[in-house]
């Protein structure tokens, strides 16, 4: 449990931040943020310290709670000597820099946000390293890289910062998407996330054909986190960062998560071809690169940077190496590294804020100022360099050794000694550098600061201690690798291992001549550093920054291109695509199709539908042929929408046939007034390819309706409504089959359908209501002559019509349950009597008449309707189940009485609500009065 | 269920109906089809149809109240409707034509005033 | 007969109707009204998924007739968890909308009940036909919700949107018949039992109405390539619409997994849902590759939500057209987590958009921003959600996915384009993140109005979901996983929903 | 306007529609006239906003002569328009002619204007409120003045009697 | 006589089809109501055509299926709806958009 | 006698239907077409009679009704549309 804790506490001490945030900030508000941020870190070192016996008895301490077991994913712990090494690290050099940060921040507003963001990065590394369940371990794996991105990002007005931190969230988010892929897949492998369980599998991941892709996943993930070639870009804009940022997480810790992340899974995943070619070229090239780039960098933060990058690249190489040396060597610089580098930053903040550059060709002699500075930094230079003595001599003669171990494959024999000593020779000449050019090298030039700001003695404080460290490690490497390093190497190859012998090692001639030549030329190369500037001067100045940059608006630029071409605002276009959806996997599945002719047997032809269908069609071409112009256009609609009414009237369907009818006349007279504010004809504006196109989808879709209606009308029927015919009577009280299917049956369709009616008519309210049909409106009046509004002769037989047409709609009303008619072609009717009254009396004079507005009639009709429906659960039966009773009356005779009717009527106050509200309104935008006054 | 039972005048009635209904009918859709401008042709539809289709009706009322038992009036109503419709759908399309100053025929002795 | 199932239905409908009566009511009556429909709902749904725990299979038959006769309800694990989400994306969207979107237009919260109305429908109708009437509920009312505060980029949307889905109901009322005239039935178990046995010479037909329903449901759903209405049409909504829009991609999915699942796939030996799977994978993968393509490539937050919600519905289809129990129960996972964060993200956009001087949600324009702190930290925990990064519920959600779909053979397929749209996603946020709270200078504090608490609450407490919905990830996953198991056992639907009916009064005419 | 113009602004046609309604539903119950009586009360009191006007029907009785003169009239005319149009239609001179009215109630106006059209060769095309005329197009005129006359002697006298 | 009605299906379908395929609202509209004639009838004649059988019970011998007849109703109702919906969009559209192509004036110019 | 006369009665109205339809196509104004259009409902309401009659139903009155009251209404409001380029004003 108190692992877990060790992880969770840096949050608490995250949150206590941001609570001592909250507080005004006062003069000394920065060393009160720095107290309470160190406290948290201070508690995990110190837990570390006291884990040290139970490690170093070759313990594993595994805590593990279960979280979401259907996925794997655990709250698990593990404290092995390698993550135990980690969590040291990341702790101790996480403490020394909220010290560094306490002068470092001093007097800026920011640093409460520095302390809460550095914390939370710390629980993300000690998330990675001290995690047993693989996929636990990738929520911190992200977390480090998100925190990451916000600490970039820390000096947010500059736009290096943005990109930087833009550029290091893609390319480390995306490697932690591939590592994802690659743990599952390693999970699937196992059987377990469990670094357990996947530890003591390693045969069954080797042997399985997912391992090559399972390896690529993982390394993709461990190198863009530990910016090897060619993922390192992002390292170097990463030192937009501030300095404790870039001390802390692109130095001593972040980018060692890869590492680790490697190192952790060798034993399962290492010993292979694959693992030593991928992993140790990899390492070659980013050595190599690095350790080239960093020479030549001008930035002190520049150079450092590139240096880490060659550095990763060296532990990498020794971890893909694979022996148990090899891992022991990558261990010991790993932590040497980080004890250099960490102080080599903080003097480059130092000297930032001091002189207020990092130029090395304007920062010169700072010796004379800062001798203190020079003192404590030489420890750490000297390290980097590998002077004998240091702990960098030490690393870089086991590297050296090893390389000359490697005997197989056959390239790597010689090209890696030579290799690492060329890149040696390098190191050397970057160190000389940055210690030579800061501190000496003649008088400064230009210095933004000069003489530069005094600095307070406490940032040389973690600079201090970090520099002894290293001292230390340099003076007693035995007594270093056996307490810490050795438990994690046995750690990483599960097996156990004799001491790493360092005496051994200084007895060895091979690594010593190959130090030497090292050290030598890279003596020699940095002097001979003036003409070897010049030359790279030449070379084309390339910033990766810029190239991110471009291939992230290449990528935006073609998304784009390539969404507007195809999302390009047609909807003919979308259409078609529609069309040839519903087409083309239809056609695919039905080619060779044999089936079409069913086994019934055709029936005779009757010349009069045959009479009708000709009609039908002619009629449907017509409109088709003559769309351009629209009035005649709409009335060959009528005449289809006549004779698919004459269609249903002939095959024994005379409520659709009433419906058809009533509905084809509103949706004219809707189609009409919407015309009258449209163009009159439409353009010929289609080409003959679009024409063609358009025809051979439409002959396509006809042909396919065609054959599907004659492949299932020349089948025999079987069918549920059998049940329909036999309980319409006796089970729903009707003789109209249809009616009763509708109000009882599936009656709970009828009250979908009103609802779909009501909302239509409410919206077309709703988006008429402030429609400005300004052009339109002025020619509105009353105008003389043949064309007056409100014709006498139409006003008088429009009144009278009106009543009888009512006593129609109640005729049909209240017939529909046992004969053709019902609620909703009466509401039809009497909507479409109303509609005659607008026609003829003009809408104002309508509008005054109306008894009732139409949106509570809506209403009114949808809760009659839900009402009948609820009314059942009175007597315990499901919604909308019917009841009804004949009675017999004395005098007046048999009376039916049906709840069904009462559904019926809803559907009626619906309708003519519905109806209504669209016509009024549409009605209401040629009045002069129209927009924004609310009609219905 | 057929006609066959009816008395034989009730059917004879009841045909002549149908083929007056048939011919009227006709003649005023061939009015419609040949007549030379517009306000001509509306004669036909306006007159013939609606008597036609009246006649139609009228022999459907006979058919059905017999073959029904009883009085089946359902049909006059429809004729009463379109006979009060007619003249003034007549009379809306007149109007539009007059407003659209279609032309009249060459033989037209007085055309329409001028609004 | 429990009547609580007809609530989900019954109750935004009474309400919306109540809402026209009293058409008059003042603004703050019609939230009220529409709020507590709403939180009603919500309890409706916590009672479903509770019911569906415990019955597999809950039937309501509407006027009390026997399926397939009547209409029936069906309320399974999977119904009452789209219920739920239903539920509480609507009250979510409701609140949201109460601080003053909804008085943009006229009858905001009736129409959203309707909207309601006609998503319960869908979600829980057993009946073939009435699910297209629900459809046709949802979408009018979608119309008129898109339409919602007017404005040339909504009208035009708007038209594309409607005439579309017009002919998409012209195409489900086609496959409608085709499946009527050849099995004369419409209840989706009886569908089942009767496509299950259809003559040889019938299959054919019958793979092509799935084929057709296949489009029909892709249209609802934004499959490729019958998506391109939506981008325009979400971007255009206003934001508690478009909120509420993140479950109508989810209704069309919800139905393919009904029809296509349970009522082509009863036959156990060679369903006939074949075609239409082997058609939707390679579709729905395109889908996916071209949402991220989108993501990258969008100008504004709505437009890349828009996006958003288009892999989200490459993902959902093409894990399910793999055919496999677990790899559903992941999807479904990810259902929730999808339709929460492109909600959320929708409300987000526009919470932003208001505090920006100008440029809305647009990312080309540099605007001051006011409350940057707040809405930052809103906007980068919600991105982390969005970007499927731990420890939120994306996260578990995509994990869950790739594991089960790494046991199929041809899993490569799927992950490529997951992983890789999940990097587009993280660049795309990156971006727009970075050049919205960084970049420009704080807004003058004169200028900016007072951040509205409700709202950037009811986006929080909508983040807070998809972060507990990982931290409770195990039981609601054992609750998918059993609902993914019904769904793979469509006999034992048929057997619930058509009971003892054995195709008594059914007659056959030549 | 008193109680009973409100609850029964027009008895006879109150009564008409109960008739009518018994002939739509083909059935004479007792069931039936009540309702028919019912719904004959309550249309036009729901509609009586829509027709304001009060009808001023002297004599009933004249009015339904009239109607079957009209029948006669309708179907003698659509013999002669038969003839016209099958065997000589290119003979015909077709004409306009204002017809000036003497009537005033707009009822009685929309009934002459009717029976023009539904009889020989003329329809209404017109009315004209200002100068009060109608305007006729008829198929076939060789006296405008004696198709004037002829209206006027036939339709409009009834009618003024029947309405004045 | 099935061919016929086959035909006349196909030819309906196919005439609205190319209808929604044209540029102009109206024609879209109109392309609509004509589409929605086809998939009705379609429906419509799913049950099976027969002609002198409506389902009205104890007036004929012989009953048509009325279920498809309901369906066909509900979805006439819907249509309906629909097109007096779409109607007033397009001409929302229309006036809003400066032209009533199904794109408006200009198709991109809410994007930047 | 009236079984045998019903066909022939069919195709005479079948025939003016027809020439409904040329009137309806040539024009050559849309008022023709409006009166072609208004004829041709008036005769369809002659085929559904007609077909009620032969098919023996009595059931189709309702749909003769209608179309006389739908084709009405329809022909209103298209020359109204003529006349002052709306419908309802
Ligand atoms: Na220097
Ligand atoms: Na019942």
């Amino acid at each position: 449990m108190d692992i877990g804790l060790l992880v969770f506490l840096p949050v608490l001490g995250a949150i206590a931040s941001l609570l001592s945030r909250l507080k005004r900030p006062g003069p000394d508000h920065v060393q009160r943020h720095a107290l309470v941020a160190l406290i948290a870190p201070a508690i995990c070192l110190l837990l570390l310290l006291s884990y040290l016996p139970r490690i170093q008895s070759g313990e594993a301490l595994v805590y593990s709670l279960s979280w979401v077991p259907e996925i794997g994913l655990g709250l698990a712990f593990r404290l092995d000597g390698l993550s135990w090494l980690f969590a040291t690290l990341i702790t101790g050099i996480g403490c020394l820099i909220i010290v560094y940060a306490r002068y470092y921040f001093a007097g800026k507003d920011t640093a409460g946000r520095f302390f809460i963001l550095i914390q939370l990065f710390m629980t993300a590394m000690l998330g990675i390293v001290l995690s047993e369940n693989l996929l636990f371990m990738l929520v911190f794996w992200e977390l480090t890289s998100l925190v990451s991105f916000l600490l970039i990002g820390f000096t947010w007005s500059s736009r290096n910062a943005r990109r930087g931190a833009r550029m290091s969230l893609v390319i480390t988010g995306g490697g932690g998407l591939a590592l994802l892929g690659g743990i599952l897949l390693l999970g699937q492998i196992v059987g377990s996330y469990q670094i357990t369980d996947v530890l003591a599998a390693t045969d069954t991941i080797v042997s399985d054909d997912r391992y090559p892709l399972t390896l690529s996943l993982i390394l993709l993930g461990a190198f863009t986190k530990s910016a090897q070639a060619p993922f390192h870009l992002w390292l170097p804009h990463a030192m937009a960062a501030p300095t404790p940022v870039s001390a802390y997480l692109h130095s001593a810790t972040m980018v060692k998560a890869g590492l680790f992340l490697m190192a952790r899974l060798h034993p399962a995943m290492g010993d292979t071809e694959l693992w030593f070619s991928l992993i140790t070229i990899t390492g070659m090239v980013t050595l190599m690169v690095g350790a080239f780039v960093a020479m030549f960098m001008h930035d002190i933060k520049g150079l450092l940077a590139y240096s880490t990058i060659s550095h990763l690249g060296l532990i990498t190489l020794l971890i893909g190496m694979g022996s148990e040396m090899a891992m022991a060597a990558a261990l010991f610089h790993l932590t040497v590294h980080a004890l250099f580098k960490a102080p080599l930053f903080m003097m480059a903040g130092i000297v930032d804020q001091a002189t207020g550059s990092r130029d090395m060709r304007n920062i010169n002699g700072l010796w004379r100022t800062m001798p203190a500075l020079m003192l404590i930094t030489a420890v750490p230079a000297a390290a980097m360099a590998g002077l004998p003595l240091m702990s960098g001599y030490l690393s870089k003669k086991m590297l050296f050794s090893e390389s000359l171990l490697v005997t197989a494959p056959h390239w790597a024999t010689t090209l890696i000694p030579v290799w690492v000593t060329v890149a040696g020779l390098f190191s050397v000449a970057y160190s000389v550098r940055i210690f030579h050019n800061v501190f000496f090298n003649g008088q400064p030039v230009d210095l933004p600061h000069w003489p530069p700001r005094r600095k307070p003695a406490g940032m040389l404080i973690p600079l201090f201690i970090l520099a002894s460290a290293s001292l230390l490690v340099g003076l007693a490497p035995q007594a270093t690798y056996d307490t810490v390093i050795h438990l994690a190497v046995m750690a990483t190859s599960m097996t156990h291992l004799p001491l790493y012998d360092f005496s051994e090692l200084s007895d060895a001639q091979g690594p010593a001549m190959m130090s030497m030549i090292a050290m030598l030329g890279g003596v020699v190369f940095y002097l001979a550093r003036g003409p070897l500037f010049a030359i790279h001067r030449q070379l084309p100045d390339v910033d990766a920054k810029n190239i991110f940059e471009q291939i992230m608006q290449q990528s935006i630029r073609f998304a784009q291109s390539l969404v507007y071409r195809l999302e390009n605002g047609s909807l003919q276009r979308y259409l078609a695509f529609i069309l040839v959806a519903a087409i083309a996997p239809a056609l695919w599945m039905l080619t060779g199709y044999t089936g079409w002719q069913g086994p019934s047997a055709l029936t005779e032809v009757n010349p009069m539908v045959v009479f009708g269908a000709v009609i039908l069609c002619l009629s449907a071409i017509g409109v088709a042929l003559f769309h351009h112009q629209r009035l005649p256009a709409l009335l060959l609609l009528s005449v289809t929408g006549l004779f698919v009414t004459l269609a249903f009237a002939q095959f024994s369907a005379p409520d659709l046939a009433l419906t058809q009818l009533s509905v084809e006349v509103m949706a004219v007279v809707i189609m009409m007034l919407a015309l009258s504010f449209l163009p009159q004809t439409s353009p010929r504006e289609s080409g003959a390819g679009r024409i063609a196109r358009d025809l051979v989808l439409a002959g396509l879709a006809g042909t396919g309706i065609a054959l599907f209606a004659y492949a299932v009308l020349t089948r025999p029927a079987e069918t549920i409504s059998g049940y329909f015919l036999a309980n319409s009577v006796p089970g729903g009280g009707g003789t109209n089959v249809v009616n009763v299917i509708l109000v009882d049956f599936r009656g709970f369709d009828t009250l979908g359908e009103i609802t779909v009616l009501g909302i239509a008519a409410v919206a077309v309210f709703a988006f008429t209501r402030d429609l400005h049909l300004k052009e339109r409106v002025a020619s509105a009046g009353t105008a003389k002559g043949f064309a007056e509004p409100h014709p006498v002769i139409l006003q008088m037989v429009s009144r009278m019509a009106l009543p009888i047409a009512l006593l129609v709609s109640a005729f049909i009303f209240l017939r529909g349950h046992n004969m053709p008619g019902g609620g909703f072609i009466a509401g039809l009717v009497t909507a479409v009597a109303l509609t005659l009254q607008y026609m003829a009396g003009g809408l104002v004079w309508a509008q005054e008449r109306m008894l009732t507005h139409f949106r509570p009639l809506i209403g009114a009709g949808l809760l009659i309707a839900t009402a009948t429906g609820l009314g059942s659960w009175v007597v315990g039966y499901p919604f909308l189940t019917s009841a009804f009773s004949h009675m017999d009356w004395p005098l007046i005779g048999e009376f039916e009485l049906a709840t069904a009717l009462l559904f019926d009527l809803g559907v009626y106050t619906t309708v003519v609500g519905a109806t209504l509200l669209i016509l009024a309104n549409l009605g209401k935008l040629m009045t002069v009065a129209g927009p924004g006054q609310e009609v219905g | 269920m057929n006609g066959s039972e009816m008395p034989l005048l009730l059917q004879l009635v009841i045909t002549f109906f149908l083929v007056a209904g048939a011919i009227v009918a006709l003649i005023g859709s061939i009015g419609l089809a040949r007549l030379k401008d517009f306000y001509m042709r509306l004669h036909g539809p306006t007159k013939a149809s609606t008597l036609g289709v009246g006649c139609i009706l009228l022999a459907s009322l006979l058919y059905f109240s017999y073959l029904k038992g009883g009085l089946s009036v359902q049909e006059a109503l429809v004729t009463l409707f379109l006979f009060v419709t007619a003249p003034v759908s007549a009379h809306m399309m007149a109007k539009a034509a007059l407003h659209r100053k279609l032309k009249c025929s060459p033989r037209t002795r007085k055309g329409p005033p001028d609004h | 007969m429990n009547h609580l199932m007809i609530m989900p239905i019954v109750i935004p409908l009474l309400t919306g109707a109540f809402l026209l009566v009293m058409y008059r009511y003042n603004i703050g009556r019609q939230r009220s009204l529409s709020i507590g429909s709403t939180l009603l709902l919500v309890i409706f749904a916590v009672w479903a998924i509770l019911q569906a725990g415990v019955t597999d299979y809950t039937l309501y038959r509407l006027g009390n007739w026997q399926p397939p006769f009547g209409i029936v309800l069906v309320l399974d694990r999977l119904s009452a968890i789209m219920l739920l989400l239903t539920a509480l994306l609507s009250l979510f969207c409701v609140l949201y909308a109460s601080r003053g979107s909804d008085r943009e237009g006229s009858h905001f919260h009736a129409l959203l009940q309707f909207q309601l109305m006609g998503i319960n429908g869908a979600f829980l109708t057993g009946d073939l036909f009435n699910l297209f009437v629900f459809f046709e509920v949802l979408l009018i009312a979608s119309y008129a919700l898109l339409l919602h505060g007017g404005g040339r980029a909504r009208s035009r949307a708007g038209l594309h949107y409607v005439v579309i889905n017009l002919a998409g109901s012209a195409l489900f009322l086609l496959a409608l018949g085709i499946l009527y005239g050849l099995t004369g039935t419409l209840n989706m178990a009886d569908l089942a039992r009767v496509i299950a046995t259809a003559p040889e010479a019938d299959l054919p037909l019958l793979k092509a109405a799935s084929l057709l329903l296949m489009v029909v449901f892709g249209i609802k759903a934004a499959l490729l390539p019958l998506l391109f209405w939506l981008p325009r049409a979400y971007s255009a909504a206003s934001a508690p619409v478009a909120a509420l829009f993140a479950i109508m991609t989810k209704v069309g999915f919800y139905s393919m997994v009904r029809v296509f699942l349970v009522v082509f796939g009863l036959d156990e030996g060679s369903p006939a849902n074949d075609t239409v799977l082997a058609w939707l994978w390679p579709m729905a993968l395109v889908t996916l590759s071209l949402g991220g393509i989108g993501v990258l490539g969008a100008s504004s937050l709505r437009t890349l939500t828009a996006y958003m919600v288009i892999v989200s519905v490459g993902i959902l289809l093409a894990t399910m057209s793999r055919n496999d129990e677990q790899l559903l129960a992941a999807s479904l996972f990810y259902l929730l987590h999808s339709t929460c964060m492109t909600a959320v993200f929708f409300l987000l956009a526009d919470l932003i958009g208001r505090y920006r001087e100008n440029g809305y949600d647009r990312f080309s324009v540099i605007s001051p921003l006011s409350h940057r702190w707040i809405l930052g930290t809103v906007f980068l925990v919600a991105a982390v959600s969005m970007a499927s990064l731990p420890p939120f519920s994306g996260f578990v959600s995509k994990a869950w996915i790739l594991q089960s779909s790494s046991r199929l053979s041809d899993y490569l397929w799927l992950w490529a384009p997951i992983l890789m749209s999940g990097l587009l996603i993280i660049a795309a946020l990156s971006r727009a993140g970075s050049g919205w709270f960084w970049r420009p200078e704080q807004r003058a504090d004169e200028a900016a109005p007072a951040l509205d608490g409700a709202r950037t609450a009811t986006v929080c407490v909508m983040i807070a979901i998809s972060f507990s919905l990982a931290i409770f990830a195990q039981p609601v996953m054992d609750y998918l996983e059993a609902a993914a198991r019904l769904i793979y056992e469509p006999s034992g639907y048929v057997e619930a929903v058509l009971g003892d009916y054995v195709g008594q009064s059914r007659e056959v005419t030549e | 306007m008193n109680r009973r113009e409100f609850w029964l602004p027009r008895p006879l046609f109150s009564l008409f529609l109960a008739v009518l309604w018994l002939l739509m539903v083909n059935s004479f119950s007792v069931a039936h006239m009540l309702l028919g009586l019912a719904l004959g009360v309550f249309i036009p009191f729901v509609t009586r906003a829509f027709w304001p006007e009060q009808a001023k029907v002297r004599y009933l009785l004249p009015l339904l002569r009239y109607f079957v003169v009209l029948m006669v009239d309708i179907v003698r005319s659509n013999l002669v328009v038969a003839r016209r149009i099958l065997w000589y239609p290119n003979q015909l001179t077709p004409g306009f002619v204002t017809f000036p009215l003497e009537l005033d109630d707009d009822f009685a106006i929309t009934i002459l204007a009717s029976t023009i059209s539904l009889t020989p060769g003329t329809v209404t095309a017109h009315y004209d409120s200002y100068a009060g005329t109608l305007l006729i197009h008829a198929l076939h005129v060789t006296d405008e003045d004696e198709l004037v006359r002829q209206i006027k002697e036939q339709y409009e006298r009834p009618l003024k009697e029947i309405f004045q | 006589m099935e061919l016929v009605i086959a035909i006349t299906l196909g030819v309906l379908t196919s005439t609205g089809v190319y209808l929604i395929l044209r540029a102009r609202t109206f024609s879209v509209v109109l392309g609509l109501t004509l589409l929605s004639h086809g998939v009705n009838l379609f429906l419509f004649s799913m049950g099976r055509l027969t002609t002198a059988s409506p389902a009205v019970i104890g007036l004929v011998e012989n009953y048509t299926d009325p279920l498809p007849q309901a369906l066909v109703l509900t979805a006439i109702v819907i249509s309906f709806s629909m097109t007096a919906f779409v109607v007033v969009l397009a001409l929302k559209a229309a006036v809003e958009l400066r032209s009533d192509h199904v794109d408006g004036e200009d198709p991109n110019e809410d994007r930047q | 006698m009236i079984a045998t006369v019903i066909p022939f009665v069919i195709g005479v109205f079948c025939l003016a239907v027809l020439l409904n339809l040329y009137r309806l196509a040539i024009g050559p104004d849309i008022v023709d077409r409006i009166l072609a259009l208004d004829t041709l409902m008036i005769n369809s309401i002659a085929l559904i009679v007609l077909a009620d009659i032969q098919m023996s139903l009595g059931i189709l009155f309702e749909a003769a009704l209608l179309i006389a009251l739908m084709g009405f209404v329809g022909t209103v409001a298209m020359t109204k549309y003529l006349l002052r380029g709306d419908v309802i004003e």
